[in-house]
Order: C-alpha cells, then structure tokens, then sequence
C-alpha cells in the first residue's frame, strides 16, 4: 500500500462520485454527458492506481488494457449521444 | 541532476496552475484558447521531463502527440463558431 | 560540464514558461497576452528541450525530443494566428453591429 | 528533497484535476465547460503517465484532447444562444432539502466507497495477473504487456469493444445525415492543414510500429488518424477523407471482422477460439492491427461527422457546397 | 464446447455482411437469426448432455483469458431469445419498408443479439461491462429510429441512464479486482469471503443492474423508450433487455456472493419489487396507449422477477429454493413470449390503423382478427391465468410464499395479478368492441404471424413444456462451479 496510490484511488472516488451527482440533477443534456464522462475518468483513475506499484516496480498490466478497453466505449457513447441531441436539436429547429 | 530536475516539474505545475486560472477567468474565448495552449505546452514540458524522471522514452511519444494535437484543437475552436451557426440543408 | 549546462538551459527554460504564465495572467488585452504565450511556448520549451538533449545521450531520443519542440513551434504558430484572426473578427463584428 | 517535489507535484495535480472537473460540471455556459474539460484531458494523461501507464495516456491525449474535444465543441456550436442558465427561481424549501439530501447521500456514498478501496488495498494478495501476464507474454509474440493482453489474452473484450465503437457509428448515421454546409476555409487554414495532416498520418505510422514493443498500438494510432480526418473535415472536405461507398462499408467493419475471421480460421485449422500459434502470432497481430487502425479510424471520423456520409451507399460525390 | 462460441459469431457476422451489403440486409438478417436459433439449440443440447461447462477463450489458463459459460438456465435464456430474435426478425421483414432504414436497422438489431448473447454466456467481470455497454448502445440506437421527437429524446435518457447503469457495475468490478485480482467469475466464486469490500461490491453491482433492469425507483427512463421505439425494437427491448440484468442478478447472487445472503437485502430486494408491481400495474391501468400501457406492464413483471429473486437470495439450498428459481424462469418466459407479441401486435395495428389509442381501437376485432386473438392470448399470459407459463410460475412462487408465511407478499402478487387483469380487460374490451364498418375482404398479413406464435408459445407450448424446465434447472447450489 502506498501513499501515491491511495491519493490518486481517492482522487478517482471522488470524481467518480461528484460526475454521478451532476449526472442525476435536472441539467442540461450535454452537462450531463460531460458528467458521465468525468465519472468514467474518476473510475480508470481508480483502476489505474490498483495497478500502479511503486516508481521502480513495473505495474500491472490488465488494468491497463481495460482502461483502454474503457476509453473507446466512452468515446463511442459520447459520439452517439452527441449525434443524438444534434438530431433532436435539427428537429426542434425546423418545428420552429 | 533528478532532485533538480522533480523541482524543475513541480516549478512546471505551478506555471499550468497559473495558467488554468486564465482558463477559469477568461473573459473571452480567445483568452481561454491562449491559455489551454500554454497549458498544452507546459504539459508537452512536463512530459519531457518526465522522460527522464521516471526513466519512461514513452512520454515523449505523448508529448508529441498532444503537441500536435493542440493544434487539432485550435483549428476545432475557431472554426467552431463559423460551422456551428450556419444552417442544415 | 555538460551536466552544468544543461541545467542551466532548463533553468532559462523554467524562467520564460513562470514569465509567460505570468504574462497571460497580468497582461492587459488580448494581443500582449498573445504575445506572452508565444514567448513561452517557443523559447521556454526550446531551452527545456535543448537541456533534455544533452542530458539523453541517445541520438533517437535526441531526435524526439527535437521533433516535439519544433511541433510545439508549428502548432503554436497556428493557432496564435487563428486566435489572433479570431479576436480581430470579434472585434470587427462588434463595430459592425 | 526529491520525495518532497514529488509530493507537492501529486497534490497540485490532483487538486488541478479536480477544480478543473468542478469548474467544467458547474460553470453556467456550456461552451466553457467543453473547454475546461478538455483541459481536465490533459491533466488527464499527465496523470496517468505519473501512474506509470503510457499506453492509456497517449490514447487518453489523442482521444480527451483531440477527438472527444471536437466531437463536444461541434456539439456546443449548436447551442450558442440557449445557455443552460436557469430562470431566476425563488427560493424552494422543497428544493433545498431535497438537494442537501442527495448531496449527503453521495458524499456517504463516496465516504463507503473510498474506505472500501482502502480496505481492499490492505487486503490484497500482492499476486494480481501481472505476474501471469509477464510469464506468458513470449507466447504472443510483443513484448509490450498491454498489446499483449488487449491482442491476445483478452482479445475477445477487444473484439466486442469494436463492436461497440461499429455500433455507436452505425447509430450516428442512423439517425440522418452529416451536414454538407461549410464556411469556406481561409489559407491560414488551408495552410495549416498542409502539414498537420502529413504529420498526422506519420505520427500514427510510427505508434502503430511501436505499438508491439513499447507503448502504443492500433488504438491510438487510428485516434491520430482519426484526427487528419477531423482537419480535413474541418477545412473543406465534407467527408473528412473517407472513402466512398462499398470501400467504406468494407472498412468499417474490417475491424471487427478481421478480429472474428481470424479466430474462425484459426478454430477451423484445429486450435480454439483467439489461440494464435506461436510461430506466426507476431505478424498476425501486425495484420490484425493495421486493419484494426484503418478500420477504427474510419469509424472514429464517421462518429466525429454526427451523420451518414452522403456516399454510404455508393454514388457520386457531390461538389462541395461552400456558404459563405 | 465449441458451439457456445457460435452463439456470438453467427449474430455479429450477420451485422458485419449487413453493413456490407445493405441491399441485401432484409434476407441477410432473417437467414442469421435463424442461424443463431441453430447455435442456441446446439448450446442446449450440449448442456443436456454433459452439463455445465466452462470454456476459456484462447486456452489460457482461467483467469488469464476470458472464459465462457454455460449451464442450464443460460441455455433457457439463450433458447427463449433466439426465438424471439426469429419471430422479431421474420417481422422486421414486413415492418421497415424504406431501404435506407433497413441498412441500418439489421445491423444495429444483430449487434443487440450478439450483445445479449455474449452477455448471457459470459463468465468475466469486466467482458460482462463490455457486453453490457455494447447493449446499451445498440438499444439506444434502435430506439431512436423511431425517428419521432419523443424517440429520440427517449433514446439520448436510455443511454445515458444506461451508461450511468453499467458505470456503477463497473465500480464494483475495479473493487473486485483491488481486492481479489481477478476478474474471471469462477476464481472469484471460490475466494469471495463476507467482509466489508465485498458488500461494497455486491452494493455497487446490484444498483448497476437495478438501473438497467428498471426496478422501481429506477424504472422512469423506461416507459418512454419502451412505447416511442419502433414495435420491433420495442418487442425486443422489452421482451429481452430488461431479462438480462435479471440474469445478472440470478448469476451473481446466489453464486458469487452467496456468502452475503441475508434477510435484510432480500427485504430490501422484495420490497421494491413490491412496490413496482403495484405502481407498475396502476399506471398501466391509466396509460392511454397499448404501448405504454405494455411498458408499464414491464416495470411491474421486472417487480414479480425481483420479488422471487429476494426469495432466491434468502432460501437455503434444496426444494424450496429449486421451486421459487423454477418460478422465476417460468414468469420470465412466459413474460418474454407475451410481451414481444403484445409489441408486435401493437405495430401491427398501429401499421394498419395509424394509432394505438387504447379509447379508438373498437372494431380492431373485426379488421385484424388475427392481431385481436393474438392481442388477448398475450393479455391471458401477462395475468397469468392459465394453462400459461405465468400461471404455473406464480403458483410456484405462491406456494413457497405461503410456506414460509410471508403474507404481505401473497397480498402484493395477488393484487398485482387482479389489476393486471383489469388493464388486461380494458385493453381487450376495446379491441374486441363492435363499431360499424364497411365490411371488407379479410386479409392476414405475414406480419401478423410471428406475434401470433410468440404468443401461443407464451399461453400453450410453456404450460406443457413447464415440467421438462423444471427438470432441466438444476438445483442452484452456493458454489455452482
């Protein structure tokens, strides 16, 4: 256990926590994605400081590939969501 | 030459705070671009010395990455405004 | 030697990047500002880089870090003009209107 | 002294980091949120080099800094005039407890979560994957244990996450069209675009190379690629470099596709499932990821264009439209 | 043991050549769907004969390579979705007449399978995120091809509930992996101990799949997709989807974290899905479209599911237990078949009519007779009368409940039952109204078919097939592997 690694884990709650929070409040669409986004952040952050092991000691290796793994599915979620909203918003456009 | 070279990052942490308070006070977008750049290249600093701190070749592929990155960025910001008012076919 | 100067290379580094953070934070309009983080950008990372160069040792690395530097000059140049040209077609659109 | 720096270098980064995503979830426009959670990118990857994990940073730069940034300024540009600025409400009893209700939930919620991870941390057996991963790594034929793990040992998780990204594209060109309107790009533009993409595609070239033996790979290596796209996309061609018709539905799904032949091949030729022989797994996973590149970053650039490319289902091209 | 890998390369190759050849997409589809029915019965039949079996990707060791599972309640859920992926399908033929929606509705549609597949075979923590992110893209995507206003803001609140969902799963599984370093289910099974880190775990993974399974305080996102996606989507969305969070939490509960069982979460579990079968069912009985109304019937049947889930959790191993589990697949099943065909049906007459206003629909009887008989076949399975599936499950459930005297539980079921059956009998006195119209030569589209046999399986074929089930589930024990 070292102190780095628990600084960085915590750090990751707590963004994990706090994008969660905004998630579930009446904002906008896009705050909330970006919260989604934070929260995400907040847990590869945390699974990142599992694998650390110290500067001299080479670190773990699989939470590396999943947090890889992790960053395209949020990519592909995001675009998804952005191109969902610029749809509605075109339609609300062409209601007006 | 390491002790030397971990104050040099933590005197590069500090310049980026500095220059995230531009970010967080503006006033205009320009302000706020000028300041992610400097950002940006303190950061490609940080990466480079990082190279040597933590004995990782790899961080300057990173460096370079961003660095050319941040001019993606840049282009994105300023055409942001002239393609996002125009309107759908 | 080498050593020794190569930290004070990094050492002129460290000061134009404290110099240009400074700037762009106490500077006035837009323009001074610009100009500050230029000064950063291209001299700042270009000692750093030059210290780190003598310190590597090693052609490749040498290279790289060479590379980075000269990308930072190209991306910067680019997109202080595009900010630039921006903050000129805000202000021209605020006289217009 | 050394310790000290190191220290102070943590705790800057750490409360640069999480100022950054405050500032970014509770600012009151939302163009600033974009830009400070690109910034919140950056510090990002610096994090996780800090974190000793090069491979997620640069895909965390090419991606938290470039692509996503893009993908959120586009979808901002769209929302200039309605700021998320709430009406100027009165003040609500039933508002504020319920808020100061679920602000402590999650604060506990954090608080059981934090010692959870404390706790696990004492408790582990220092034996994770690692070492196993290390011990079977010469099977595959890289050397860089993150390569291995995503192309070999869980090559399975890799493929369906392709999948995801091919579904998420699929979905985006679903829903309607890219738009084909565009501000005609000035020569400052069409200069910077001379070199940047060039340098782009090198630059990808290279983290593909690397990508067996030292940090980086396929994915990051299409995220640069994907962002030449983006530049072209951003300076006149509509279509962001794509190709057209068959030759882009061919590469979408090469990606996946060359994952799944591969392994039905090789369950065919007697192995099982994603167990490459040993001999050649070196070179197949070089061919594997090339594919995998071009066809991600074909993927990433559709996902980037929120619409179907005109040319999907074959067809001329039309002219660039240029409104000025 | 190969055939298990069938089951998520037949699905994602169809969606590879569907994307090639959109032309061809409609008859590219079906043909995969029915591959697919091939890979599930094959999976069953190896299950039948040898058992459960594990089956490592790559032939790593476990642990190291991601490994596949099978026993007998994968092989139901398997089964009973490759039929309702071929009905859905043969549908979906006739549903989407524009070309340019098919490109993209037969790719996204088997990319779901193949999400939903890989999902139910999965024995990896973080391959279970993957599939679980992979179905809910696909799901939103789909969702939002119903083109409308609604659809599509429906479709951005499906996903981003759902990735909120399948972030907090994921939170519990970077604790499993602090804490016990592996992330293969089987090695996590043998070493879970009831200690404080494994109840945060098991915390965070149960809110995860309570958001994407819509159990009560989080089933609001579900109505609007549900009844706004197109009757295809909305069939499958319904009919499959929700299932597999349920699955999860039938894999998870009583094998990983048995250790854990106690009284209090199956309150805590038995209540809220208490409480959703009462508001499920009171706000179907208000809904003013056969879609809603079959969305809101949803959140109430996911309450039934959890409901025998918390008595699954709390029961100690043996013919207690092992009749409450044959309960729930029963229900689940049942639940299944009847809902995809209350969907389909619904498409068909809002096709055909233009609306599915619940008020208007005097004289569907008439036009499509087929749809109506299909319309109330589905109605007799949701209430569970009998000879359907859902009779026998909660007769099961019921017995158990009167044998460990849980009264108030038999209260809920039962009122639940009497107010499904009223909005049942809303629905069904409309469709089956007289109302004056030109009579016309009766036409009986193919369409109206695989509704029809949807749900004569869901009222008939489960009623006879309930004592093979039975059979075939084997008794759960703490550590299955």
């Amino acid at each position: 256990m070292l102190i780095d690694q628990i600084l960085y884990g915590l750090c990751g709650i707590v963004l994990f926590t706090f994008g969660l929070r905004i998630a579930f409040s009446p904002v906008h669409f896009l705050r909330r994605l970006l919260a989604i986004n934070v929260a995400g952040a907040g847990l590869f952050l945390l699974l990142l400081s599992v694998a650390y092991r110290g500067f001299d000691q080479a670190p773990d290796a699989v939470p590396h590939a999943l947090v890889l793994t992790g960053i395209v599915v949020a990519f592909s979620a995001t675009a998804l969501a952005v191109a969902l909203a610029r749809q509605l918003q075109n339609r609300d456009k062409e209601n007006e | 030459m390491n002790t030397f070279l971990s104050i040099a990052l933590m005197v590069l942490i500090v310049s980026f705070v500095l220059g995230l308070i531009r970010i967080f006070l503006g006033p205009s977008t320009e302000d706020r671009m000028m300041a992610i750049q400097l950002t940006g290249t303190t950061a490609v600093a940080m990466l480079l010395l990082c190279s040597v701190l933590l004995n990782m070749p790899a961080s300057i592929d990173v460096a370079l990455v961003l660095a050319v990155l941040a001019a993606v960025a840049a282009l994105a910001l300023s055409r942001q405004q002239q393609t996002g008012t125009s309107q759908d076919d | 030697m080498i050593n020794l100067i190569a930290l004070c290379l990094i050492l002129f580094g460290l000061f134009f990047f404290i110099a240009g953070s400074i700037g762009i934070l106490r500077l006035p309009d837009i323009h001074s500002r610009l100009h500050a983080l230029t000064k950063a950008d291209n001299l700042g990372l270009g000692f750093l880089a030059l210290g780190l160069i003598l310190l590597s040792g090693d052609i490749f690395i040498a290279a790289k870090l060479l590379l980075a530097w000269l990308l930072v000059i190209a991306s910067s140049a680019a997109s202080a003009q595009l900010i630039a040209q921006r903050a000129r077609r805000r202000e021209r659109d605020v006289w217009k209107i | 002294m050394e310790n000290i720096a190191w220290s102070a270098f943590d705790v800057l980064l750490i409360a640069a980091t999480l100022s950054l995503a405050w500032a970014s979830l509770t600012t009151e426009h939302l163009r600033r949120a974009v830009i400070f959670f690109i910034a919140f990118g950056l510090l990002l990857s610096l994090i996780w080099l800090r974190l000793k994990a090069p491979d997620v940073a640069l895909a965390e730069a090419a991606i938290g800094a470039g692509l996503t940034g893009a993908l959120l300024l586009a979808a901002v540009a769209d929302h200039q005039k309605p700021i998320n600025k709430k009406p100027d409400q009165k003040f609500s009893l039933a508002d504020f407890v319920a808020n100061t209700f679920l602000n402590l939930l999650f604060i506990a919620f954090a608080i059981v979560f934090g010692a959870a991870y404390t706790f696990a941390l004492n408790e582990v057996n220092d034996s994770r994957l690692t070492d196993i991963v290390f011990q079977h790594l010469p099977g595959t034929g890289v050397t860089n244990p993150v390569t291995g793990v995503l192309l070999d040992f869980r090559a399975y998780d890799t493929m369906l996450e392709l999948a995801v990204l091919l579904a998420a594209a699929l979905g985006v060109m679903a829903i309607g069209k890219t738009r084909r309107d565009f501000v005609k790009p000035g020569d400052m533009e069409r200069g910077l675009s001379q070199w940047l993409i060039p340098t782009l595609i090198i630059l990808s070239l290279y983290l593909l190379w690397a990508g067996a033996n030292a940090p980086g790979g396929a994915f990051q290596a299409a995220a640069l690629l994907a962002a030449a796209g983006v530049v072209m996309r951003l300076t006149g061609y509509v279509d962001g470099g794509l190709p057209q018709g068959i030759w882009l539905r061919v590469l979408l799904v090469s990606g996946v596709g060359g994952f799944l032949l591969v392994s039905l091949i090789m369950m065919f030729a007697g192995r099982i499932y994603f167990d490459y022989p040993e001999s050649w797994a070196g070179s197949l996973i070089l061919l594997i990821e090339s594919m995998a590149t071009i066809s991600i970053a074909a993927t990433l650039v559709v996902a980037y264009l929120c619409g179907q490319p005109d040319t999907w289902f074959g067809g001329q091209q039309k002219e660039n439209k240029h409104a000025d | 043991m190969n055939s298990i890998i069938w089951l998520v390369a037949i699905p994602l190759l169809g969606a590879l050549l569907c994307t090639v050849f959109p032309r061809l997409a409609n008859r590219i589809g079906w043909m995969f769907a029915a591959g697919n029915m091939l890979a599930a019965l094959l999976v069953m039949h190896t299950v039948s004969q040898e058992g459960a079996f594990h089956y490592v990707i790559g032939g790593w060791s476990q642990g190291l390579g991601i490994a596949l599972f099978a026993d007998s309640l994968t092989a139901l859920m398997v089964v009973m979705s490759a039929i309702i992926a071929l009905a859905v399908s043969i549908y979906s033929t006739a549903y989407f007449t524009d070309t340019k929606k098919q490109a993209f509705y037969w790719p996204l549609w088997l990319l779901l399978l193949t999400a939903l597949n890989a999902l139910f075979v999965s024995a990896d923590l973080f391959n279970l995120y993957v599939t679980l992110e992979l179905l809910g893209l696909a799901a939103a995507a789909l969702t939002a091809m119903g083109g409308s206003k609604e659809a599509l803001s429906a479709a951005i609140r499906y996903l981003l509930i759902g990735l909120i969902g399948s972030l907090t799963f994921l939170a519990g599984v970077v604790l499993v992996y602090t804490a016990y370093g592996t992330l293969d289910i089987a090695v996590l099974t043998q070493q879970f101990q009831n200690n404080k880190v494994s109840w945060a775990i098991a915390t965070l993974m149960t809110l995860g799949l309570m958001i994407k399974a819509a159990l009560l305080p989080m089933h609001f996102w579900l109505p609007p997709a549900h009844a706004n996606a197109p009757a295809p989507v909305s069939a499958v969305l319904s009919a499959l989807v929700v299932k597999a969070a349920i699955y999860l939490m039938l894999r998870l509960w009583p094998d990983i974290f048995y250790p854990l069982a106690n009284i209090g979460i199956s309150y805590v579990l038995g209540g809220l899905g208490a409480a959703a079968i009462m508001w499920g069912s009171y706000q179907a009985l208000r809904a003013q479209r056969i879609k809603l109304l079959a969305a809101y019937s949803t959140v109430a049947q996911v309450g039934y599911l959890f409901l025998g889930l918390s008595l699954i959790i709390v029961l100690p191993d043996g013919e207690l237990r092992h009749a409450v589990m044959v309960g729930v697949v029963l229900l689940a099943l049942t639940h299944a078949f009847a809902k995809a065909a209350l969907f389909l049906a619904a498409g068909v007459i809002m096709q055909r009519g233009g609306h599915d206003r619940i008020s208007d629909l005097d004289g569907t009887a008439q036009t499509l007779p087929v749809t109506t008989f299909t319309l109330a076949l589905a109605c007799v399975a949701l209430i569970g009368l009998p000879p359907s599936g859902a009779f026998l499950g909660k007769w099961q459930l019921l017995t158990v409940l009167l044998h460990e005297g849980l009264w108030f539980w038999i209260i809920v079921v039962l009122s639940g039952s009497l107010l499904s059956a009223a909005y049942a009998f809303r629905l069904l006195g409309h469709a089956f109204g007289k109302k004056n119209i030109p009579h016309k030569r009766l036409a009986i589209g193919l369409e109206e078919l695989p509704a029809l046999v949807l749900s004569l399986i869901a009222t008939l074929v489960l009623a006879f097939a309930s004592a093979p089930v039975a059979k075939f589930i084997q008794p759960l024990s703490g550590v299955s592997q």
